[in-house]
């Protein structure tokens, strides 16, 4: 019983990882306090992390870890704090609120319907890596080096962006001082 | 070797980078006010250039397979891209601040480049993504007013949401391909299981999304109106542009077959309509004018009804017409006091009487945009619906053809306010700038050109 | 100097003097106008030498040219003379002059653009006539509205606005069909054929079903038959005549409106034999109505324009009833029948507008008695009303009178073989001459006799150069009733190889 | 049901509440969130493949995506910031002066 | 030469229309007018004249002149050309002849109207067209002309066109005949139809010819007839006629006695050769000839204005003329058409003078005893009042009694009953006519003294020719103009037994004639209130007659306003502004309307834009399914 259950303890993982997932993307729609939807956010991008390291891609597993929750996250959080304190947000939903229920459960039927399918399942347990982080560099940096340098030139382009649109807002802040 | 393929390959991509790291660096000396603009121009004619003579060598290569390769047509057609952005720089003097202007339209214009390239989803992501979250920060650029903040986030999250949708569609291809090779969309396409049926129409729907076709238009409106001047055009007409020809890249020669070619004749046929009948209460030029695209992206997505063969030509040469057009339209929209009086239809009444050649451009603009001979618009849609009706879809053919009736009224409206109506009653005639001008001659003359030897301009592609 | 040479000068003088105008200096409104009539004087004499030296006695196309646009779908510009259109470029020449020296006084703002506006109708109405290949046509056909929307919209009377919008919406809608027609005609026939091309000449080749012809005939038919207009298509004809300046009622009236029986002549029935034959009796039944109906209204109108609109609608009936005769004589007729309305009601429009550039309302209840007040004008007025009453010695008598005759010979057989409706209906259009005569001579009545009435008085008869506007429409008028041998000759052989195409069926299975 | 099929699952689902959650949500730093949310649905989807066609691009295009839903945010929130400016809300009903 | 005699007049016209009228500036006085005007008719007068000798030298064969080919269409010609035998001869003969008289007449008469040039124009005009309808080879040729009079009538008749009542006159007139010609042209058609020429004479050729023609004669003929009606004003197109009194008198007596109104009298007369294959059709002719002979003289009986009694009595005689050609003697009619182009000219004139004489009055109650104040007009009048009422051996006498023979023995239709009605209105032709003479003439004086005062013979330029005409009436009984026309138009045989008949016959009509004549002595001669209690017994049929039948009325009600009303209201406000305009609107506000409601589902909320997107993606994802 307990050696069914450990020997099945990474599938029962993964169900876990997935349930909390769910879990955190449905309390997104329902808190009301959007410092509580980033934390629930968070925690779904944890357990994706987790049902990621479960598949055997760590690496990326840890990207979304240090990226999302490090950076992207942090910095949502920070803004939050920041604005929160001094505007209050309106009412939790719009107007559409049961159109948009009625569109999330079709929405999620023609979804599922669709790939709702046995798929071929994959080489290998759960665990098993299917292909380390070796390959995968030696290819990103090989056979998709395009990829990366194009990322970059969007990187700069973003830079670029966020330049612009936070000198805009100083302008207009100017603006509304000045008149 | 390969650095040289690569080199001669991406030439125009690499110019238009250059002029983008040039523009940061004169930024950084703080001199970018001045000649960012200047500089920005001479790498987009350069590139331009370099696209067309490439072309016209018919060079073709493949620096990274699978990934992106060029041929003439390519070429040919980020020439037409790249000529066209070129009018909207011209615009932009003293209306926007040009320095960053300058980066963010270069850094899209490179994302445009790209899609025509694209050979795979990544590059294709890459490609959508670097044209257009430039154009995000282009629309709030014009911070005359606080709506430009508002259409900048419509903008931006509906971008974001086309663009999950495109993944979305993207992963469920490479799950049923194994591959994200963009000939997996042709095959997939081909396949008739649940799976790729679901990856191909989230794809094509989040180019609907781009390209704004109904029921995914409704950020176009907003957008366009909050947007300055130039970026609506440069939205308008590039955008556009890179969009579909990213579609029709993306569906090589595969002919539509059901239920794929249902949706492609119904959607864009309503958005036909319900462009054109929109537009016809707007009192905003650049409403209009958005609303007037969402038709004529309509249009332009019949045009992938057609048979494969003529479709890159039909598809390029009705955006070469539709833009110069657009390009002229904006260019030759006289100055007024602020950007909100300036596209009022209103202060265009009589415009005639105040500026008549103002008038006359606008007018020839619109005319062209309603199809109607012997502007070049005429050619470009007879082009899309002889291929729509060569790929033997009669139907959809005649209904579309009826459908553009339903736009030539409110063209008219605008020719009957700036002819037929009276002076409007605080109607200032501000200067013309020269450079605008230079614009709208420009736009006049390539219209005149193909419209007189349209066989010339369609050989190309 | 090729013969090919000077119809392409025809055909592109009026886009020069486009651009003389937009050169010429402004706030010159005198020299404008002289420089728009020398312009048209030139094209007319230039027309005549070609009418002069056109080869009655040779089938087919003169003075063709023919030069590749756009090659890889076939499309040429070919434009040429042949007995079809010969006539008609004729009329436009010969109206151009009049139109442009009638709008000298009218015309008080924006001059350059006003005659600007009326080259360039010039120019796609001429080119329209002329055009040999189905592209090219539509382009000129098509390219025409927006200069009459213009002329229309801007120097029109109130309600001008919705007049010309009236107009426009109307005829493009029935362009936009054919649009689609010409496509799926073009196409076809490279599948059949294998040939991709636009010419007339390879059209005619074309063989469809049933079916496909009813369908192409009925889009070209909407397009042509607004044009024309045949009720019950007609309704913006009257608006736009009212509210049109002079020189475009006359445009309108004088060879506008035989675009659309051309189109029928030299298109839509030709390229569809079987199609028409099977809906003559309808197209006819429609013809006739027209007949009556536009003389019926014309009887109940108190607005001079009106009056002239709906006879238009009227005479161009016995034209469609003449083209679908397939008649020699009705035929022949037809074509006469579209020379003389074009003289005749450009005539009447240009006498309205002399007579309200005078008096400033087209209300024919201000007037009365101007056989008094203006002798001369009413003189001029009379043999107008007469010619469009169709009495003998004028081009109107030529037309009607031919065009019954063939309706009637045509319908005989049919009627002894048990057929009656063609001959109901020729013997229905023959009464309508009997309207004819009841609105025109109301109008006549109302407008010249009785006691002297007019707002606006005193105001001079016609000055010389009114005077010889009228007189050459008059002696082109008694000329034309008098001696049409001669036009006849010209358009012998084009009558004849449009009843050939029309009579001979075109299906896929038959052989020729 | 295998587990490809489930982490399928999960994916589509995670995309879809996102989207509902753009349509739903008034407040806009929610709505960005939500729009995080699709992008990390899309990654689930693409990890699973990747694992399960053992190909290496899949991965790829995840980095990729990590990288452009940082930028998007990182220009989102200074157009937030700019709105809350003059709005003196979070609320995104009240972002609607451009209509018609 | 017959290019000539035609053209002769068509030059005055020009003349006096170009020059002599504000057109031409008035360049030339009257005297040029009047040379103009009267020399030229003259001068084709002459022509004819020698026209004549020279058809007698070439032994009656026709003579043909072909002028030019008006078109060749296929291989039908149509060309212009005049043809000229016996029946054209008398034709141009009267038409030139009277119309010259007329011309020389009129000098005085319009001496001083302002309209002087205008009015020689007209009258050359007419005489033009009147020419051409005569001499006329192809029925084309002839139906110009035929239009053309009708033309010349409505510019005559609204002569004086500040009066609107005259225009609308002319209107009318020119209306009516409209309605006839379209039976003209139908005719023509089936003619050309069958035969591919409108030739007059081929046409008659082809139906003498052996073989007869496949086209029904009968047809043609009753559309040919329907044309004649409407020129010769009978029944049912003989409104116009009276009304026509409008224009000067010398119009009436020129166009619309002496010449236009026979037009259609010749036309039959020309197609002789197609009605003698149509029994039913001269059956129709005869029947409604005798019945407008005798309506028409029933309403003349009681007209008090002296130029409509003379009207009424032009469409009786016409009707005289219609019954000779019903039963066949179409010699005969031309013979009473001739001899009434005299007399009836001559009364006509002589009304004229005597309204010239009495400044412009016309109504008989305010005349009478004018006969010694203007004797000549009264002799001339008298002479020929006498002819029409048919006193031997005056012209009208021979006509009329010819008339009434055929009308009784013709085997071509004739019969008892048709001379019974048409000796009726002999009678009352008789009693109408002295009725006027004793009006006008005889009697007390009943004309205001201002009137009396100045009443005055008229000039001799119009007695003259007053004189003139009572001559020709007086004897142009005895030209043989049937016999003469013989050779051409064969008279219709008599059943041998019936020419006892012949001289009773005779006796009676000369009775009718003179009972006629002591009818309107006793009723007018003595006591004014004989004539008086007479009417107050038949008030009743009084009214209708002096109210015409009420037939104007008629035609108002049952044609003039249904066709208003219908263009108005069915067409006009149902057909064009309701039903198409109506359409069309709607479609517009439809249009407008879906243009409304997109707007407002732009409401500018992300939530809402965002929702589309989803819907759109559920949609075409459900959409994909098909074909699955």
């Amino acid at each position: 019983m307990i050696e069914t259950l450990l020997g099945h303890v990474d599938t029962l993982l993964l169900l876990a990882c997935c349930a909390g997932a769910l879990a955190g993307g449905a309390l997104m729609l329902v808190l009301r306090q959007p410092m509580r939807v980033a934390m629930a956010l968070i925690a779904t991008m944890l357990f994706l992390a987790g049902i990621y390291g479960l598949l055997g891609m760590h690496f990326i597993a840890a990207f979304q870890v240090l990226i999302y929750v490090g950076a992207v996250m942090l910095f949502m959080v920070y803004v939050i704090m920041l604005l929160e304190v001094r505007e209050t947000a309106g009412a939790r939903y719009s107007r559409l609120l049961l159109p948009g229920a009625a569109g999330l459960v079709v929405l999620l039927f023609v979804l599922a319907a669709s790939v709702w399918r046995p798929l071929p399942s994959p080489k290998g347990e759960i665990g098993e890596i299917g292909y380390g982080i070796a390959a995968f560099s030696a290819d990103f940096l090989g056979k998709y080096w395009l990829l990366f340098e194009l990322t970059s030139v969007l990187l700069v382009a973003a830079v670029v962006a966020a330049l612009a649109a936070i000198r805009v807002g100083r302008q207009a802040g100017d603006g509304r001082k000045h008149g | 070797m390969i650095s040289q393929t690569v080199l001669t390959a991406m030439l125009p991509e690499h110019l238009l980078l250059l002029g983008l790291v040039a523009v940061i660096a004169l930024e950084i000396v703080g001199r970018g006010e001045r000649a960012a603009l200047a500089v920005a121009f001479a790498c987009v004619a350069a590139a331009a250039v370099a696209a067309l003579r490439l072309g016209l060598d018919g060079y073709a290569a493949a620096p990274f397979t699978g990934q992106f390769s060029v041929d003439a047509s390519t070429l040919l057609v980020k020439a037409m891209v790249l000529a066209l952005a070129l009018p909207v720089l011209l615009m932009a003097r003293g209306e926007l601040p040009d320095g960053e202007f300058a980066a963010l339209l270069l850094s899209s214009l490179y994302g445009v480049c790209l899609l025509q390239s694209a050979d795979s989803f990544p590059t294709l992501f890459l490609g959508l993504e670097l044209m257009s979250l430039p154009v995000y920060v282009l629309v709030l650029l014009a911070y005359r007013r606080p709506q430009s903040a508002e259409a900048a986030l419509k903008y931006l999250v509906l971008g974001g949401t086309a663009t999950a949708t495109f993944l979305m569609g993207a992963s469920l291809l490479y799950g049923s391909g194994g591959s994200l090779g963009i000939d997996a969309f042709a095959r997939a396409l081909a396949t008739n299981d649940g799976l790729s049926r679901a990856a191909v129409v989230l794809v094509v729907l989040a180019f609907f999304l781009k390209g704004a076709i109904v029921p995914f238009h409704a950020w176009a409106p907003d957008a366009y109106e909050g947007a300055s001047v130039p970026v609506t055009a440069y939205m308008a007409t590039i955008v556009k542009a890179g969009v579909l020809l990213a579609v029709v890249r993306l569906f090589g020669r595969t002919q539509l077959a059901t239920p794929m070619l249902e949706i492609f004749a119904t959607l864009p046929l309503l958005s036909i309509v319900w462009g054109n009948l929109a537009a016809m209460r707007q009192p905003s030029l650049r409403r209009m004018i958005a609303y007037s695209s969402i038709a004529h992206a309509g249009y332009l997505f019949y045009a992938l009804l057609g048979d494969a063969a003529g479709r890159l030509q039909a598809v390029a040469f009705y955006l070469l017409a539709y833009g110069l057009m657009n390009l002229l339209a904006f260019a030759a929209l006289p100055a007024a006091a602020d950007d909100v009086a300036r596209d009022r239809l209103d202060n265009l009444k009589g415009l005639f009487h105040r500026a008549p050649y103002a008038a006359l451009m606008l007018a020839i603009a619109m005319l062209s945009l309603a199809g109607i001979p012997p502007f070049p618009g005429f050619v470009a849609k007879f082009l899309i619906f002889k291929n729509v009706m060569a790929a033997g879809h009669t139907t959809y053919a005649v209904l579309g053809l009826v459908a553009s009736y339903l736009g030539i009224y409110f063209y008219l409206r605008l020719l009957q306010f700036m002819f037929m109506s009276p002076d409007a009653p605080n109607a200032s005639a501000a200067p013309r700038r020269r450079l605008a001008l230079t614009a709208s001659v420009a736009c006049l003359a390539g219209a005149v050109l193909i419209a007189v030897f349209p066989g010339w301009v369609i050989a190309g592609f | 100097m090729s013969d090919a040479a000077v119809l392409n000068l025809i055909l592109f003088l009026p886009l020069l003097g486009t651009g003389l105008l937009v050169a010429a200096p402004a706030g010159e409104p005198g020299f404008v106008r002289r420089l728009a009539l020398v312009v048209m004087i030139v094209q007319f004499v230039l027309a005549a030498w070609l009418y002069a030296r056109f080869d009655s006695t040779r089938a087919g196309l003169q003075f063709e040219t023919r030069l590749p646009w756009i090659a890889q779908w076939g499309v040429y510009y070919q434009i040429g003379l042949d007995g079809y259109n010969v006539l008609l470029v004729m009329l436009t020449a010969f109206l151009g002059p009049l139109v442009v020296a009638g709008a000298f006084t009218a015309i008080a703002k924006d001059e350059k653009l006003f005659y600007a506006m009326v080259f360039l109708v010039q120019f796609a109405m001429l080119g329209t006539f002329v055009a040999q290949d189905l592209f090219l046509f539509y382009f000129f056909w098509e390219t025409m509205l927006i200069p009459m929307f213009l002329l229309i919209g801007i120097w029109g009377g109130e309600r001008r606005i919705y007049a010309t919008l009236k107009f426009v919406l109307y005829t493009a809608f029935g362009s936009i069909l054919m649009l689609a027609a010409v496509i799926y005609l073009v196409w076809s026939l490279q599948n059949t054929t294998g040939i991709t091309s636009f010419a007339f000449s390879d059209l005619v080749k074309s063989r469809l079903p049933l079916d496909a012809q009813s369908l192409l005939l009925a889009a070209f038919a909407l397009s042509f038959a607004i044009k024309v207009p045949m009720v019950p298509l007609h309704t913006w004809l009257p608006d736009a005549h009212v509210e049109a300046p002079t020189t475009g009622s006359v445009i309108l009236a004088g060879v506008m409106l035989k675009m659309g029986t051309y189109g029928f002549m030299k298109l839509g029935f030709p390229l569809f034999p079987d199609a028409t034959q099977l809906y003559t009796p309808l197209l006819m039944a429609l013809a006739v109505l027209s007949i009556v109906y536009g003389a019926c209204l014309a009887l109940v109108q108190d607005d001079i324009k009106k009056i002239i609109a709906y006879s238009s609608i009227s005479h161009l009936g016995y034209v469609m009833l003449g083209l679908l005769s397939l008649d020699l004589v009705g035929i022949q007729g037809a074509i006469i029948q579209m020379v003389s309305h074009g003289l005749v009601a450009g005539g009447l429009f240009l006498m309205v507008g002399m007579i309200y550039e005078r008096c400033h309302t087209r209300e024919l209840r201000a007037y009365g008695g101007l056989a008094r007040l203006l002798p001369v004008y009413s003189v001029f007025f009379m043999i107008l009303t007469l010619a469009s009453v169709g009495l003998p010695t004028t081009s109107g008598f030529t037309g009607e009178f031919l065009v019954l005759l063939g309706a009637f010979r045509a319908a005989w057989p049919l009627h002894t073989t048990g057929d009656d409706l063609p001959l109901v209906l020729a013997v229905v259009a023959v009464a309508g001459v009997v309207l004819g005569a009841l609105y025109m001579l109301r109008f006549a009545l109302a407008f010249l006799y009785g006691a002297p009435r007019a707002p606006h008085q005193p105001f001079a008869d016609l000055d010389r150069r009114e005077k010889s506007i009228l007189g050459l429409i008059v002696a082109a008028v008694f000329a034309l009733g008098l001696f049409p041998d001669e036009p006849i000759g010209k358009t012998e052989l084009a009558a004849k190889s449009y009843r050939q195409l029309v009579t001979a069926s075109r299906l896929p299975g038959d052989s020729r | 049901m295998d587990r490809t099929q489930l982490l399928i699952g999960v994916a589509v689902t995670l995309f879809s509440l996102g989207l509902v959650g753009v349509i739903v949500r008034r407040h806009v730093l929610v709505m960005l969130m939500c729009m995080e949310l699709m992008l990390n649905g899309v990654n689930l989807s693409l990890v699973t493949f990747a694992q399960q066609t053992s190909t290496t691009v899949g991965a790829v295009l995840v980095f990729l995506i990590f990288v452009v839903a940082t930028v998007e945010i990182a220009l989102a929130i200074p157009i937030v910031l700019l709105l809350v400016r003059t709005k003196r809300t979070l609320d995104l009903g009240a972002y609607s002066e451009l209509k018609g | 030469m017959l290019t000539a005699i035609v053209l002769l007049p068509l030059l005055g016209f020009v003349l006096n229309g170009v020059l002599a009228t504000r057109l031409g500036g008035n360049r030339f006085g009257p005297r040029f007018v009047s040379a103009a005007g009267c020399g030229l008719p003259i001068a084709s007068f002459l022509l004819v004249v020698k026209a004549v000798l020279e058809l007698r030298a070439g032994g009656w064969a026709p003579l043909v002149e072909t002028v030019y080919r008006w078109a060749l269409i296929g291989d039908n010609s149509f060309e212009i050309a005049f043809y000229f035998d016996r029946l054209s001869a008398v034709m141009a003969l009267v038409v030139t002849g009277v119309g010259s008289v007329i011309h020389v007449y009129s000098i005085g008469y319009m001496k001083d109207d302002e309209g002087y040039g205008r009015f020689f124009a007209y009258l050359n005009l007419f005489l033009f067209f009147m020419l051409l309808l005569v001499l006329g080879r192809s029925l084309l040729v002839l139906f110009v002309g035929w239009e053309g009079v009708g033309l010349a009538s409505y510019l005559l008749i609204g002569f004086w066109f500040h009066d609107l009542a005259n225009a609308r006159a002319g209107k009318k007139a020119f209306v009516t005949n409209r309605i006839g010609d379209a039976g003209f042209l139908l005719g023509m058609f089936v003619l050309f139809q069958a035969f591919g020429t409108l030739d007059m004479d081929r046409i008659g050729a082809a139906f003498a010819g052996p073989a007869l023609p496949a086209v029904s004669a009968s047809l043609v003929g009753v559309l040919l007839f329907i044309g004649a009606t409407g020129k010769s004003a009978q029944i049912p197109l003989h409104v116009w006629l009276p009304d026509a009194m409008a224009g000067p008198t010398p119009v009436s007596a020129l166009i619309h006695a002496a010449t236009m109104v026979t037009a259609g009298v010749y036309l039959v007369a020309r197609m002789s050769a197609v009605y003698l294959h149509a029994p039913e059709a001269s059956a129709l002719i005869a029947v409604v000839g005798v019945a407008t002979a005798f309506f028409a003289a029933t309403i003349a009986v009681v007209q008090t204005d002296i130029k409509k009694v003379l009207a009424y009595s032009t469409i009786s005689q016409l009707g005289f003329m219609f019954l000779a050609l019903g039963v066949g003697a179409y010699g005969v009619a031309i013979f009473h058409l001739v001899t009434h182009a005299f007399f009836k000219a001559c009364l006509f004139l002589g009304a004229g003078s005597v309204i010239h004489a009495l400044g412009g009055e016309q109504d008989v109650r305010r005349m009478g005893g004018l006969a010694r104040r203007i004797p000549l007009t009264f002799w001339s009048f008298a002479i020929a009042t006498a002819a029409i009422a048919g006193i031997p051996p005056l012209a009208g006498f021979f006509s009329k009694d010819g008339i009434l023979w055929y009308a009784f023995a013709s085997t071509r239709g004739g019969s008892p009953l048709l001379w019974l009605v048409a000796a009726a209105t002999a009678l009352m032709t008789a009693f109408y006519m002295f009725r006027l003479l004793w009006l006008t003439f005889f009697g007390r004086s009943r004309m205001t003294p201002e009137v009396e005062h100045h009443v005055h013979e008229s000039p001799s330029s119009m007695t003259g020719v007053l004189l003139l005409l009572a001559a020709l009436s007086a004897l142009g009984g005895f030209i043989a103009v049937p016999h003469f026309l013989e050779a051409q138009l064969p008279l219709p045989p008599v059943d041998e037994h019936l020419h006892a008949y012949e001289t009773p016959l005779l006796a009676v009509s000369v009775a009718l004639a003179l009972a006629g004549l002591a009818a309107a002595a006793w009723l007018f001669g003595g006591p004014a209130e004989r004539a008086e209690r007479l009417r107050a017994r038949f008030a009743g049929p009084h009214r209708w007659l002096s109210s015409k039948y009420f037939v104007d009325e008629l035609y108002e009600r049952c044609l003039d306003k249904p066709l208003v009303w219908i263009s108005d209201r069915i067409f006009l406000r149902f057909g064009d502004r309701t039903l198409i305009d109506g359409t069309l609107h709607a479609l517009a506000a439809i249009a407008r309307g879906s243009a409304a409601v997109f707007g407002r589902l732009q409401t500018g909320s992300l939530h809402l834009y965002a929702w589309f997107v989803l819907l759109g993606i559920v949609g075409a994802l459900l959409w994909s399914w098909r074909h699955v």
